[in-house]
Formats: structure tokens, C-alpha cells, sequence
């Protein structure tokens, strides 16, 4: 802020190349059905954790699949599992365990510890 | 890069630019960042080119930085034209040329406005009789000052004294084009060669020997934005936008930016400025700034015009790597000599005197 | 002193075995915590010493437990055990009463035909051989069984059963080895002397017609001496570990010692006494329904041995406790299971056989210290004052008709209740434990135990099943805990609700959390006795099927959830039921999933049935009108 | 019935129209301004949504046509035609004049000129091709850029030249979904290692079998889609293709290279169809098909008597609606016929 | 004004957005937000240079101290501006054309007129009055000019959460 009395913004988009998609992988690996997702949103107005915050499962997945891992450890954390997501989901992905998954990539990558 | 498609998209996009008679508007921002832009293209009008460009003191500002700061509403901005208009009127001309890109957008908007809202021009025409008595016709032709450089460029070209090319090797200099995002993007039929590929700088390039470089960003704008810049606290946003561009241009090495509206070289100027100061980042080779120029100042150098009566001085960003790369005998000394004296200006064959 | 080379083999075995198995114990009693060690003292030497000595012989030889679901596989498992104990108590008999001395070396008892091959035909002596050879024959009768289960195992009933590894194999061959050899070895002794009795003096005298008897004997009591030399040595790395463990085991359970939450020395002894019989490979629906056959708790308890990657094992299980049902051995699998998902990937490697021996107790990798609540965006908790509190449940809130039912008889009843989480409230916590993830689940739990906390209500009813277990098991509340069929008992009980009978045919499925998991199968069968015609199904109570749907398993697709919900509702609706009850949101919903068959909770039935009279004003309260209350 | 039809258009539908129109006895002049028929058909290689070989649809069409009832006129286009009381004289191109009691007007669609949308850069960036030239790379059997290396990370972009007005193409071309699905599958099976991203405002898969492609194209090819219209595309120095679109569903703007980018150029009416409709006064829409009388139970019939519409011309179809579109016009012409003797 | 050029649906949100900026400052809602806030600052600059100079800008005595990016060169120019556009062949402040020439008085009075009749003065009033309410609410010092507190504070603050 010195002298001038702002900073440069950060740009807000995701650069898809240069995201390291290592928890994505990993996580098409063990779980297939989550390709299967068309992120239709069903899975997030169900959530109960999406009744009390900004919350959305549909966004997390999105944002596994760009590799912005900042932020999905951040949100993977609000999950409960409580699993009504499975229900409801039309495509049958077994979101539960993608943040499952999720959880466990990130405890393992040492720099992500969760 | 296929130039075919290019050309076959710029054939779709010609515009009609009128021959003579110009009734030119200046720019604000224009004045108070580059006189010497304004006063060079008079002298290449009037005397290179002989044409009648006629000035009406009584002229002043379209509004367009308030009204795109949303401070002044859009009837006082259109009643505040159509006093322009009527100013045009009684000065006799019909060809309009405002200097600004805002301006030019703004005139382009309100005439499409009126064009599909009739009533509304008619409330303006009632309201500019209440507060100012005059009347007003709209103007037979619209274009911008640079519309009118390109429209000339072969014989300003004829004129030229030194070619955009580099001296030491031969080849032509590499050159960014920036067009001001009002010019096209709100009405791509109204700029030369469209919103996609604005053919408006290119064609001078290109006629005095430069070679354009189509980056990613070519279309990003320049950051301006108003509001985005004049209150400090939001101006993070505004160099931003620069810095994608610089980011971008950075790997075709660009020798230098040519630009056609009044706020994008100031900003492209001092934003690099700016992030050198604060990330010690320069765009340019060899540790220097890609230098920047407005049309006229490119037009002037080109004709071999003194760089300093230019105004290049003004720049934050050093101009002298281009200078001496084109091989310009200019005096390094000068830069800040601002003698106007006779026996000073004969030595120089200064113009504005 | 008679002693003969051949016996080497046998007394190397043996004794490394015996020290093997008292060190083995010694080191895991040292390892227990301070109040097991305590309550292991009080139980070997108070009444539980009684309880285990006569469950020994019940279970560990007579296998009993075995015996009353699969006779011939109980059979199997008897004769050999049984029989081996028989065979040596009456050897060392025999070599007391004919031996020269009374003392006698082990070997001298095992071997005792050799060294003694003749010790008369008369009376007494020709009735103990006929013993004798009684039992050899038992023992072998059962070998033959086992033999052909191995190979083709539908002769004991077995669907599947376990696949071995290259050890388990040779401590197998040399097992079976052991008393063909013996039979042998005792026949050419007989033969060569004329004795033996029935089996092994036939045998004998038939092949000393042709073969010469006496040389040919020597071999196989070597023979017979490494197959139990061998057999002793590799037992500790085999599954025959369970034989010692087994004892160690009965005694530390009927002292009272539980599996807990972390890995300790009960539950590595429970993994030791496993004896990967393979009966929990049958129990299991993933194995018959969905074809998956390598996640069974037989195959965990080898993996948690072998220390393989276990999380692929552990994470894919229902968790529906019917393995543990039927468990011959009674080792406690799903808190096994729980503890290897508790702890994720164990990190520690011991490959080497030798290692295998003294394996170093399972280290459980330390939850990495979280920082920041991962809830902290949960409101302030609190809660309007009642007595009743109904909590529906993040399942019931997507089976809507159990939490309008609920409300609906809740309303009837006209007890002072509140609806906790009508507003959708937080999760109860039991699908985080079941990943494993204990910590955030005490998050969820503070803030509900603050909000029932809060309510100052004494009894706290649910509709589902899974949020039932935790709230009764982790939560420490001083509220009664009821299922909504419990509570509802009680209201018929009381009175204070009233319904018609409904001519309906309905057959009850017990859900896992319900009955197996927290003991609940009488009130919901009283409560459809009450209002409809319960019919009987064969997969009762303990032996009920699970649903698939279960939130504990985490890997199934939902194509194999389909095929286990598809073979359990074929099962449950044999008889065509008009309506199939049951008591557990989810399964309500993995069911009317794949079944035309009406599919409805024990509430619905109960809010159908139910006779509305005009509410009595309550002071302060204003009556709901009666319209509200039936749009169900 | 010794009654004559004219057919313009040699396409799929006027194929279908002629062989059903001579199975019935009526002597037709089909008349095919390239030099073979087959129109569009002989541009796709494989059809979607079973991706069996175009050819086969074509062998069947040339069965039914391959009998002397039927005059083919090819390399040959309508000059003028205008209606007398009972019959039509129409000139074609090679000055030749026919007497028809009646028209069917087949002439198709073309694909949208994907120049026109000059911020996709195709004809001016060197890798951005159309659904059309991919069809024709997996005729030639090969996938490649121009310095013929093979592409790593396709990208296909939907809703080129429909649903934008800026193009002034209002319509949603119906089958650019379903066709980019198909293709994501084709050029991952060619290509195993590559990557493949779907840039969609809407799936629109509402046909046969079209949603089970598109659950197949995930869950075994692994296809991506994004949810965004990329808004420009422009070529780094490594000449690889840089697209500027927002992800709207993550809600941020997201900038993505590729090797090759695919456009799924949408239907517009033929050039020949403008022409005749130009000739003969026949009515267009506001999405320029040729307006049909009724849209529920006349949708082959034009604002001119005995004048007949079949397949694309109308609106975008695929292969099997074309065939019924046109079988439904060989009815009203029979119908017409009938009832005109 | 990019998103004109590219709406499939014609619209443009650019021009959508200064619409609901006009509303929110006929109706004195802007005072509620940051950004909004900001433009009595917009105001008291850019829209005091409009109806006294003629010009949008007039960047006369406009220091680096309210704009230090414009770097050194700009303070040597604010340090010689006169002799600058004289140089530049500039009519400062001069009558007649040119470049920073004076705006005839009777040309300012017709602009203000035009101010008054078509509700720009209204809008300036108005930034003013919720301006002031605002500042009291906020107990901050308002009074005219650029120096007090509030023109200050707002002129300043970026609460970083536009671009989370």
C-alpha cells in the first residue's frame, strides 16, 4: 500500500494449466462415479450444511476438478457427511465419498495438510 | 495466424469517413495529458494535408467522464450534445470529429438512441430551446480524428521521413496496437474494421512500416474505467487490467504501443510506472518500458516533427529507445528545455510557435 | 528313559510353541491398561474362571455355536479339536497307566505305540486301544471333511470359502498330515506286533500281508513326528494361532474387557483368535448379493496381520453387524473395523516372517492437530423449553411422510413437545464416526447435547435409527433416549393415543442400527402387532437383512446398493405383504426404490391408524385445528 | 398417374420424397445443384446417436431412387418457375423449361459460415476447425493440427451461430449437442491420451437415446463439460489457442489453452433455399426456413398452392425427422394430386 | 462496455448497471455501500471541474499528492505548468480556441442552464444532502471541499472484499 495507497488485485480467474489437479486424480481414481456429475445442483439445495452457510457440494466438485485446492480445503472441512447428497443426486455419484476422498488426499499431501 | 481471414473481416467492417470540413472537438483528458498530440494534428491537418478543421471556443466537454460516472444523468449529457450540435450548426459544418474515444462512443450512443427513441430527441431538442434557446442539427458524418489519420495515412506515408523500422537490422518495428474500448465494442459497425480486429491503427502501422502483433489480450481494456481510477481506493482494479495485458504482449517483445483514445496511453504509461515501482517488473527488453505513443504522436514522428514539441517528455515511460531504433536525430539534452524563444525555435524548426 | 531320534522333531516344535504361546501372553497382559489388568485378575480367579473353563469346552472344542448353524461344518471343526484334546489326555493316560513310569516325557505319551508297542490284548488293554482308535477315527472323519470343504465347499453348506495365503497352505498340509501319518505309523507298528485294535490292528495286519511292517513304520513316525514339528513352528504366523488365542480371548471377555475406541491388546487378541473359518464370508450380503467378496471381516482381520493396506478392506462394509452375529468365535468385528477406519492408513510396515512373530501393537497415525472448528459456523444453540423433544433427522427430512406422521401423533398425544430440527437442523454425527472422523463428530455432537441441554426436556425421541445409537451411545445425556417405536409403545401403553386396527398383512424389517446395532426388536413388533397383522419373516430379528442403502459404506456404487436392496426386499416380501414396515428412514428409501410392494415407517402405519378425538383445551396453548392436524 | 413432380434438392429428403413419389407411379425430375446427391449426408462420416456410418443411410437412399422413374438433373439449379392455373413452368439453370403439376421444395440447410463469428478466429487462428472439416478428418482416418502434430487438449465449443443475436440467428440448431457428444467420443477413442472439454450454455440432448450418449461420454471417455459461452479465443506464441469464458457454475472466469478447438457451427436456411424463395415468392420465417402453413398439421404445405416443403428447408431435423418430414410430403402431394385431375 | 459486443441476447449489462447507479442516487441509497459512497468524491473532482471549467478535467494543482502514480514527470509538469503548454502550443487559459483555453463565461452559464433544466444539479444536491446524512451518521467531518475526514475516508477505504 506505501505509497500509492492500493494494491494490485488479484485476478479472480482460474488458470486451468497452471492448477495442480493431483487430488483430482486422485480421486477419479477411487471413485469413477464422479465423472458421471452434471452439476445440476441437487446435491447442494439438499445439504444441511448449505442450510446454515455459502456451502455448496456443487461448487466443491467444480472446483476439485479445476484444481483450485486452496480453496476446496478450506471448504471441505464444513462437510457433516450426513449423506443426503447420495440421495438425492440423479446421477447416482457417490458424493459422499468424494469428500471423503477429498479429505483423505489432503491429509496425505503433506503441503495441504488439512 | 491466417492475414487472409483477417482481411476478409476487416472488408466487412468499411466506414464512411468524410473528405474535408471537419468541425473538431477536443479532449479533455487529451488536453490536459497530451497537448502536443492535439497541436501536431492540426499542423499535419492544416498543413500537411490542407484541410479546413474548424474550433469553437465556445465548445466545451460532452460530459462523458461524469455521465460514465454516473454523477450526471443521461438527459443533461444528451441536452449538453445537442448544444454541441448546435454549436456545429451555426459554425456552418456537418462533419463532426471529436478528438475523444469517449466522446465518440457517447456521440455514436446518443445517435442510436435518438435513431430507435425518437420522442426522446424530441424532449432534448425541447429542453435545450428552454435552457440555452438554440436549435441543432445532427451531424451528416461522425468520425474520430484517428478514423480521419487512417483515412490519410498514404499521404501522410508520402510525407514520412523516417520508417517505422529498425534501423540496425532492417526489420520493421513490432508494434501493439491498444484501441479504446468505447471506439468499437459498443457499436462494431462504427469503427474501422469492427470490434474484433479494429483495423483503425493497423492500416497506419502497416503503411508506415511497422508490423502488428495480434496478442491474447489485445482486446483487454487498458483499465481506465472511470470510477475504477479517479477515486483512489479502487485503482487496484484499473492497474490490474494493465498488468493483464503487459503479462500478455510480454512474450512477442513488442517494440512499442500505439494507442487511439486520450486515457489508454496515459494509463498504459504510468501503470508500468507503477508496477515497476511496486514489483520491480519491466515489460520492455532489456530492463526498459515498451514505450507508448498516441497516433498523432507515431503520425508526427513519422513526418520527423521535434520528438520534444511532441510532448514525448510527457511520458513517464522513456520514449528514447524508440527514437533512437527508427534513428530520429533528436537532441537528448532538450527533453526538459522549455525555451519558446525565436532564435531557439529556428534552431529546432519548432511548429507550435 | 526309551528315546528315539524320530522325536526330535516333534519336542523342538512343541517346546518353542509352549514358550512361544506363555511369552506371547505374558507380553499382552503387560500391555494391558491398569483396569483391565485389574479386572482380568478379579476374572480368573472370581467366577468368570468357572464361565470360561466351561465355555472353553463348549466353544473352543465342542464348538457349539457352530454346531447349531451349520451341523456338518460343526462337525468338522469338533472332530478336529475335540478330537486332538481327546487323543492326547487319553494318550498321556495310556502312557501313565502302561508307560513304566508315571512321569513321562511328552513325547513318550504322543509316541507311545512305538516305544510300547505291545502292552497286552486282554480285557482292559484291548478297550483302551478300541478307544484309541475310536478317536483316531473321529479325528479323521472330520480330516476328510475338511479336506473336500477345501476343494469343493458346498459338502459343509459353505458358499465361499477363505482364500489362504502360501504360509496358512503349508501349516494346512502339514496339519492334515499329522494324523494320517499317525495311523499309519500305529498300523505298521501293529501290524509288525499283532496289536492295535479295530482300525489300526486291521489296517496293520492288512499291510503287513504284503509290506514288511516293521520297516516301513519307522518312517512315518518320522513323518508324523514334522508334520507336528512343523505344525507347532509356523502356528504363531498361521490362522491355527487362534487355538491359544482363542483361551486368552474367553477369559479376557468373560472378565469384562471391551474393544474400546483405539487399538490395544484385546483387540489385537481378537484378531489373533480369528481362525478364518469364513462363516462371516457367507453372513455377509456384499458376498451373496453384490458378488463382492474381498472386503469380509475374515479377510480384514488377515489384512490387520499381514498389516496390508486395510482402508480398502475397512471402508467398504455396510457395517450391518451381521458378521458379527454369526462369528463362532465372538470376536466384536465392527468396532474392529471402526478402529482401522478411525486410524486411516496405519503407518508401519513389518514384512518379514520373522517380524510376524513378535508383531509391535498396531500404531495408530495421530489425527493431525486441526486447526481451526470446521463448524464454527453454527449458530448460538438454544432451544424453547419442552418436555418431549422430537429430533427427525437429516434422512427423515427427505422422507417427508415419517416426520408428518410423527407430528401428526405427537399432536394426538397432546404431549408438550418440540420439534428440534424442524428447520433443518445439524447432523447427529454417527456418518462422521463411521469415516472415522471422531473429531469432527464431537463438534455436531457438543452443539446438539447443548441445544437438548437447553430444551431442559427428559425425553429426547428420533425417527432414525443411526442418529438413535449415537445419541444413546456418545452422547452423555441425562435425557431418556427413545426410537419413535419405543415411544410410541409407550403412548399406547398410556393410552393416550388410539387407533384402529387395520387389516393390513405387514412384515417388519429390522433395521441394523435398530436391532443388531442397539438391541431394539420388540416394541416396533408390538406397536404393528397392535395396529395391523405382523407376519413372520425368515431373516428375523438378529438375522435380519440389511438394506444396502447404509451410509457406512462409502465405496459401493449404486448399482451393487441396488443388487443387495433388490435380493433383500425379494426376500422380505416372499409372502406378498400388503405393507412392509420398517423403522429407519433410509431404508424406507433404499427400498420403495426397488419394490412395488408399499414401503412404510412404523409412523405411517401408526398416523393411518389413528383416531383423532377432539383435543382437550390444554391451559395456554390454543387448540390446532383439527384440519391441520389430518392433511398428512 | 401420369402426373409430374419437380423436386428441388437432392438432399436427404428430396432422395426420400422422389424414390416414395416413383414407388407410387408419379414420374419425378429431381433436380441437384452439385454434382452428386446426398447433400449434407456425404460431409458426416459417422451419425450420431448409434455412430454408425453415414453411407449406409445413403445406400439406402440411392436404393430407393435407383429406378427410371425418376429424372435426376444434377450440376443443374432453378432459374425462375411461376404458377399457371393447373401446372408450374420452371427454367432451369441449363435454359431447359418443365411443365410440373406440382414442387417439393428439398433444398436443405447449410452449415453457418463460422467466419461469421470472428471472435471464435476460425479461418484467421490456424487449429480452429468445424463440426464439418472433424467429420472429414475422421473420414481421412487421421487427427491433426496443420504442422500435423497430434492434438493433446481438444477443445468444442457449442452454439456456434445459433441461439445469437448477433449473427441474427435466434433458433437453437437442435442438433449441435447431441453432434459435439458424439464427436468429444470419436476423437477420445482416436485419441486415447487426449483431453477433451465441452463449452455449453445449455445441454440440449432431447432426442432418442441422446441423454444415454451424453452419460456415456463421461462416465467411459471421460469428457469434460463446462458451463459457460467462451466469449474469445486468440492464438499465444506457441501458436496453441487461448479461450477467454467464465465458468459459470464455479462463478469465475476461467482461462484455458488449447491444441485444437472444435466449432459446432449451427443450421441455417440453404443458399438455394433463399434463391428459390426469392423465385417464387414463397413465405420464410423470422429464422429464414421456409414458413410452413400450419406448424401442427401443415407443416409441408407452403403459402403457395401445389407447392410443397420437405425436410431441413423448414427447420433443423435430424436424419430420421427428415425422412418422416418427407414421406409426410409425398402424402400431401398424392393428396393434391388427387384432388386436382 | 466489452459485454455489449458479446451478449447472444443483445442486451448490455454495462448500461444496466449505470441505471441502477442513477436510481440509488435519486433514492439516497447509494450512501449504504462502499463504492457508492464514492461518488460525492466523483462529485466534488471531476463533477466540480464540469460546471466551473467547462472541462472533465482540470488537472491544474492536482499534485501527486491525491495521485502518486502519476509519477515524477507529473510533478515536473505541475512545477512548470504554464511554460509545459506553452510549449506544447497549448492557449492556456487564453480566449479563442486552443488547447486549455478559457471557457467563455456565457458558454459555462448556458451549461449550467442546461444543469439545471435537465435535473443535473438535482443529482449533484442530492450526492450532497445523503452525503451529509451519511457523514453524521458515520460522525465523521463533512464540510465542502476535499480535505475533511469523510471525503477523505472515502476516498480511500477498499475494504477487500470485492475481490474475494
Amino acid at each position: 500500500m506505501d505509497k500509492f495507497g492500493f494494491t494490485i488485485s488479484e485476478g479472480r480467474q482460474i488458470d486451468y494449466e497452471s492448477n495442480d489437479r493431483r487430488i483430482a486424480e486422485y480421486i477419479f481414481d477411487r471413485e469413477p462415479s464422479f465423472r458421471l456429475c452434471i452439476e445440476c445442483g441437487g446435491c447442494s439445495a439438499t445439504c444441511t450444511t448449505g442450510n446454515f452457510t455459502d456451502f455448496s457440494l456443487r461448487e466443491l466438485n467444480i472446483l476439485i476438478k479445476r484444481g483450485e485446492n486452496e480453496q476446496v480445503r478450506e471448504k471441505l472441512k464444513k462437510c457433516m457427511l450426513c449423506g443426503k447428497c447420495n440421495l438425492v443426486c440423479p446421477r447416482g455419484v457417490n458424493t459422499r465419498n468424494i469428500v471423503v476422498l477429498a479429505k483423505k488426499a489432503f491429509q496425505k499431501s503433506d503441503e495441504y495438510a488439512i | 495466424m491466417i492475414l487472409a481471414g483477417k482481411k476478409a473481416v476487416w472488408k466487412d467492417y468499411q466506414k464512411e469517413i468524410a473528405e474535408d470540413k471537419y468541425y473538431y472537438v477536443r479532449s479533455c483528458v487529451r488536453q490536459n495529458f497530451f497537448p502536443g498530440s492535439e497541436t501536431a494534428f492540426l499542423k499535419i491537418m492544416r498543413e500537411e494535408l490542407d484541410k479546413d478543421v474548424y474550433e469553437n471556443p465556445c465548445h466545451t466537454s460532452c460530459t462523458g467522464i461524469c455521465y460514465h460516472s454516473d454523477i450526471v444523468p443521461v438527459e443533461t449529457t444528451m441536452t449538453v450534445v445537442a448544444r454541441q450540435f448546435a454549436l456545429m450548426t451555426e459554425a456552418g459544418y456537418e462533419n463532426l470529429m471529436p478528438s475523444c474515444i469517449t466522446s465518440f462512443g457517447l456521440y455514436t450512443e446518443i445517435l442510436d438512441t435518438w435513431h430507435h427513441f425518437p420522442e426522446i430527441e424530441e424532449k432534448v431538442r425541447r429542453q435545450l430551446k428552454k435552457a440555452t434557446g438554440r436549435e441543432f442539427k445532427k451531424p451528416k458524418n461522425l468520425a474520430h480524428a484517428s478514423d480521419v489519420i487512417f483515412k490519410f495515412r498514404k499521404e501522410i506515408g508520402a510525407k514520412a521521413k523516417y520508417k517505422l523500422i529498425n534501423k540496425e537490422t532492417g526489420k520493421p518495428l513490432k508494434v501493439v496496437d491498444h484501441i479504446g474500448c468505447h471506439y468499437a465494442k459498443m457499436f462494431p459497425s462504427k469503427g474501422v474494421g469492427g470490434a474484433e480486429y479494429p483495423y483503425v491503427l493497423t492500416g497506419m502501422i502497416e503503411e508506415w512500416g511497422g508490423q502488428i502483433i495480434d496478442y491474447p489480450e489485445r482486446r483487454h481494456c487498458c483499465g481506465f474505467g472511470f470510477r475504477q481510477y479517479l477515486v483512489q481506493a479502487n485503482r487496484g482494479f484499473s492497474v490490474a487490467c494493465s498488468k493483464e495485458k503487459f503479462e500478455s504482449m510480454r512474450p512477442f517483445k513488442p517494440d512499442m504501443i500505439i494507442t487511439n483514445c486520450p486515457g489508454c496511453p496515459m494509463f498504459l504509461d504510468r501503470w508500468q510506472y507503477v508496477i515497476n515501482e511496486m514489483e520491480g517488473k519491466r515489460y520492455g527488453q532489456n530492463g526498459e518500458g515498451i514505450p507508448v505513443f498516441t497516433y498523432e504522436e507515431v503520425a508526427g514522428l513519422v513526418l520527423g516533427y521535434d520528438p520534444w514539441e511532441l510532448g514525448l517528455q510527457m511520458h513517464q515511460t522513456d520514449c528514447e529507445p524508440v527514437l533512437n531504433k527508427i534513428g530520429i536525430d533528436y537532441s537528448p539534452e532538450d527533453k526538459y528545455n522549455l525555451d519558446i524563444s525565436p532564435s531557439y525555435s529556428k534552431k529546432h524548426n519548432l511548429i507550435n510557435v | 528313559m526309551q528315546f528315539d531320534p524320530f522325536v526330535i522333531p516333534f519336542n523342538i516344535g512343541l517346546y518353542f510353541i509352549l514358550i512361544y504361546v506363555v511369552t506371547r501372553s505374558v507380553i499382552w497382559f503387560h500391555d494391558l491398561s491398569k483396569p483391565d489388568k485389574l479386572r482380568l485378575q478379579r476374572g480368573f480367579f472370581g467366577l468368570a474362571f468357572g464361565l470360561s473353563l466351561k465355555e472353553i469346552f463348549m466353544e473352543s472344542l465342542i464348538h457349539r455355536k457352530i454346531l447349531k448353524t451349520n451341523l456338518r461344518l460343526g462337525y468338522m471343526h469338533m472332530s478336529l479339536a475335540f478330537g486332538w484334546f481327546l487323543l492326547i489326555l487319553f494318550g498321556t493316560i495310556e502312557a501313565d497307566i502302561f508307560g513304566a513310569k508315571h512321569l513321562n516325557a511328552p513325547y513318550k505319551a504322543i509316541f507311545f505305540r512305538f516305544f510300547n508297542p505291545d502292552h497286552g490284548r486282554m480285557g482292559f488293554e484291548a478297550a483302551y486301544g478300541f478307544l484309541m482308535d475310536l478317536i483316531l477315527a473321529f479325528i479323521l472323519s472330520g480330516l476328510v471333511l475338511a479336506v473336500t470343504k477345501r476343494f469343493y465347499s458346498k459338502v459343509v453348506g459353505m458358499k465361499k470359502t477363505t482364500r489362504l495365503k502360501i504360509t496358512d497352505k503349508i501349516a494346512l498340509t502339514s496339519l492334515w498330515l499329522i494324523f494320517p501319518s499317525r495311523l499309519l505309523a500305529e498300523s505298521f507298528t501293529s501290524g509288525a506286533y499283532g496289536t492295535g485294535s479295530f482300525l489300526t490292528g486291521s489296517l496293520g495286519s492288512w499291510l503287513a500281508t504284503f509290506l514288511p511292517a516293521q520297516q516301513m513304520a519307522y518312517p512315518f513316525w518320522w513323518l508324523y513326528s514334522i508334520s507336528l514339528g512343523t505344525f507347532f513352528i509356523l502356528l504363531p504366523i498361521t490362522r491355527y494361532m487362534h487355538i491359544p488365542t482363542e483361551l486368552f480371548l474367553i477369559f479376557m471377555r468373560n472378565s469384562g474387557i471391551k474393544t474400546g475406541d483405539q487399538a490395544g491388546t484385546y483387540s489385537e487378541v481378537q484378531t489373533y483368535s480369528c481362525s478364518s473359518c469364513g462363516i462371516c464370508i457367507d453372513a455377509c450380503q456384499l458376498n451373496f448379493s453384490a458378488g463382492i467378496t474381498n472386503i469380509q471381516s475374515a479377510y480384514l482381520m488377515k489384512a490387520i496381520r499381514n498389516n496390508d493396506d486395510v482402508s480398502g478392506i475397512a471402508d467398504n462394509c455396510l457395517m450391518c453387524g451381521r458378521c458379527d452375529q454369526n462369528c463362532p468365535v465372538g470376536i466384536e468385528l465392527s468396532p474392529l473395523r471402526m478402529i482401522q477406519r478411525r486410524g486411516g492408513e496405519a503407518v508401519y510396515d513389518i514384512r518379514n516372517i520373522y517380524k510376524g512373530y513378535f508383531r509391535s501393537r498396531q500404531t495408530i497415525v495421530s489425527e493431525k492437530a486441526i486447526g481451526s472448528l470446521n463448524y464454527n459456523f453454527l449458530p448460538e444453540p438454544d432451544q424453547k423449553k419442552a418436555d418431549i423433544l422430537y429430533f427427525a433427522g437429516c434422512m427423515t427430512h427427505l422422507t417427508p411422510t415419517i416426520k408428518n406422521s410423527m407430528i401428526k401423533i405427537l399432536d394426538a398425544s397432546g404431549v408438550k413437545y418440540n420439534f428440534m430440527d424442524e428447520q433443518g437442523g445439524v447432523c447427529c454425527g454417527r456418518p462422521l464416526m463411521l469415516a472415522g472422523l471422531d473429531k469432527e463428530a464431537r463438534e455436531l455432537i457438543n452443539f446438539n447435547s447443548q441445544m437438548i441441554w437447553k430444551s431442559g426436556a427428559h425425553t429426547f425421541v428420533t425417527s432414525c435409527p443411526i442418529c438413535y445409537k449415537v445419541f444413546k451411545e456418545s452422547y452423555y445425556l441425562d435425557v431418556e433416549v427413545l426410537h419413535h417405536t419405543q415411544f410410541i409403545k409407550r403412548l399406547i401403553d398410556e393410552g393416550s393415543v388410539k387407533m384402529n386396527f387395520l387389516h393390513k398383512k405387514v412384515v417388519y424389517h429390522s433395521p441394523c442400527e435398530l436391532g443388531r446395532g442397539s438391541g431394539i426388536f420388540d416394541e416396533p413388533k408390538d406397536v404393528l402387532n397392535h395396529v395391523s397383522r405382523l407376519e413372520k419373516c425368515n431373516f428375523e430379528d438378529e438375522n435380519s437383512l440389511c438394506c444396502g442403502g447404509s451410509l457406512a459404506n462409502m465405496k459401493i456404487s449404486s448399482q451393487n446398493k441396488k443388487k443387495i436392496a433388490f435380493d433383500a426386499v425379494n426376500e422380505l416380501t416372499k409372502n406378498t405383504p400388503d405393507i412392509l414396515a420398517t423403522a429407519c428412514p433410509l431404508c424406507k428409501k433404499t427400498f420403495s426404490a426397488v419394490t412395488e410392494t408399499r414401503v412404510a415407517d412404523i409412523s405411517e402405519i401408526v398416523a393411518e391408524a389413528l383416531i383423532i378425538k377432539p383435543l382437550k383445551k390444554i391451559s395456554g396453548s390454543n387448540i390446532t385445528s383439527i384440519k391441520e392436524l389430518a392433511n398428512i | 398417374m401420369g402426373k409430374h413432380v419437380v423436386v428441388i434438392g437432392g438432399g436427404v429428403a428430396g432422395l426420400e420424397v422422389a424414390g416414395q413419389l416413383s414407388k407410387v407411379g408419379i414420374q419425378v425430375s429431381l433436380i441437384e445443384k452439385d454434382s452428386k446427391t446426398g447433400g449434407n449426408l456425404n460431409k458426416w462420416y459417422k451419425l450420431f446417436p448409434d455412430r454408425r456410418k453415414s453411407s449406409e443411410v445413403k445406400e439406402y437412399l440411392n436404393g430407393i431412387t435407383a429406378n427410371d422413374g425418376i429424372n435426376l438433373m444434377t450440376n443443374t439449379s432453378i432459374e425462375m418457375f411461376n404458377r399457371h392455373r393447373d401446372h408450374f413452368s420452371i427454367i432451369t439453370s441449363g435454359g431447359r423449361e418443365l411443365i410440373a403439376d406440382a414442387i417439393i421444395v428439398a433444398t436443405g440447410f447449410d452449415l453457418f459460415k463460422s467466419a461469421r463469428k470472428e471472435e471464435y478466429g476460425y479461418g484467421i487462428y490456424d487449429n480452429v476447425i468445424t463440426s464439418a472439416d472433424l467429420e472429414e478428418m475422421f473420414s481421412r482416418g487421421e487427427i491433426s493440427l496443420i504442422n500435423n502434430t497430434i492434438p493433446e487438449k481438444i477443445g468444442i465449443i457449442h452454439c456456434v451461430g445459433s441461439r445469437d443475436e448477433k449473427v441474427g440467428n435466434f433458433y437453437c440448431s437442435k442438433l449441435c449437442c447431441v453432434t459435439a457428444v458424439k464427436q468429444a467420443i470419436e476423437i477420445r477413442e482416436f485419441l486415447p491420451e487426449s483431453k477433451v472439454f465441452c463449452f455449453y450454455m445449455d445441454m440440449r440432448m432431447g432426442g432418442v437415446f441422446y441423454e444415454e450418449l451424453y452419460r456415456e461420454a463421461q462416465e467411459q471417455w471421460g469428457v469434460s463439460f463446462i458451463r459457460g459461452k467462451v466469449s474469445e479465443v486468440s492464438e499465444t506464441i506457441d501458436n496453441q489457442l487461448l479461450i477467454k469464458v467464465e465458468d459459470t457454475l464455479a462463478g469465475r472466469p476461467l482461462k484455458m489453452k488449447f491444441d485444437l478447438l472444435v466449432l459446432m457451427a449451427g443450421m441455417e436456411m440453404s443458399e438455394g433455399g433463399r434463391k428459390i424463395a426469392g423465385i417464387g415468392g414463397l413465405r420464410t420465417g423470422e429464422n429464414r426456413f421456409f414458413a410452413a402453413n400450419d406448424n401442427h398439421f401443415g407443416s409441408n404445405i407452403s403459402n403457395i398452392e401445389g407447392v410443397f416443403y420437405a425436410g431441413t428447408c423448414t427447420a433443423p431435423m435430424n436424419i430420421t425427422e427428415t425422412i418422416s418430414h418427407a414421406r409426410a410430403a409425398v402424402i400431401e402431394v398424392i393428396d393434391y394430386l388427387k384432388d386436382s385431375n | 462496455m466489452s459485454c455489449k459486443t458479446r451478449c447472444p441476447r443483445g442486451n448490455a449489462p454495462g448500461l444496466i448497471i449505470m441505471a441502477l447507479r442513477s436510481l440509488s442516487q435519486d433514492l439516497g441509497y447509494f450512501t449504504e455501500s462502499e463504492k457508492g459512497r464514492q461518488q460525492l468524491a466523483l462529485k466534488r473532482t471531476v463533477g466540480h471541474w464540469m460546471i466551473t471549467y467547462g472541462y472533465c478535467l482540470y488537472l491544474e494543482g492536482v499534485g501527486t499528492s491525491m495521485h502518486p502514480e502519476q509519477g515524477p514527470v507529473w510533478d515536473w509538469i505541475q512545477d512548470n505548468w504554464r511554460d509545459v503548454f506553452k510549449k506544447m502550443g497549448a492557449n492556456y487559459q487564453g480566449d479563442g480556441p486552443g488547447i486549455l483555453r478559457r471557457i467563455p463565461e456565457e458558454a459555462m452559464d448556458e451549461i449550467r442552464e442546461i444543469f439545471k433544466v435537465t435535473g443535473g444539479m438535482k443529482r449533484f444536491e442530492n450526492i450532497e444532502k445523503f452525503s451529509k446524512k451519511k457523514a453524521k451518521e458515520l460522525n465523521m467531518k463533512l464540510d465542502d471541499g476535499i480535505e475533511n475526514e469523510y471525503f477523505q475516508h472515502i476516498y480511500k477505504t477498499n475494504n477487500g472484499s470485492h475481490t474475494r
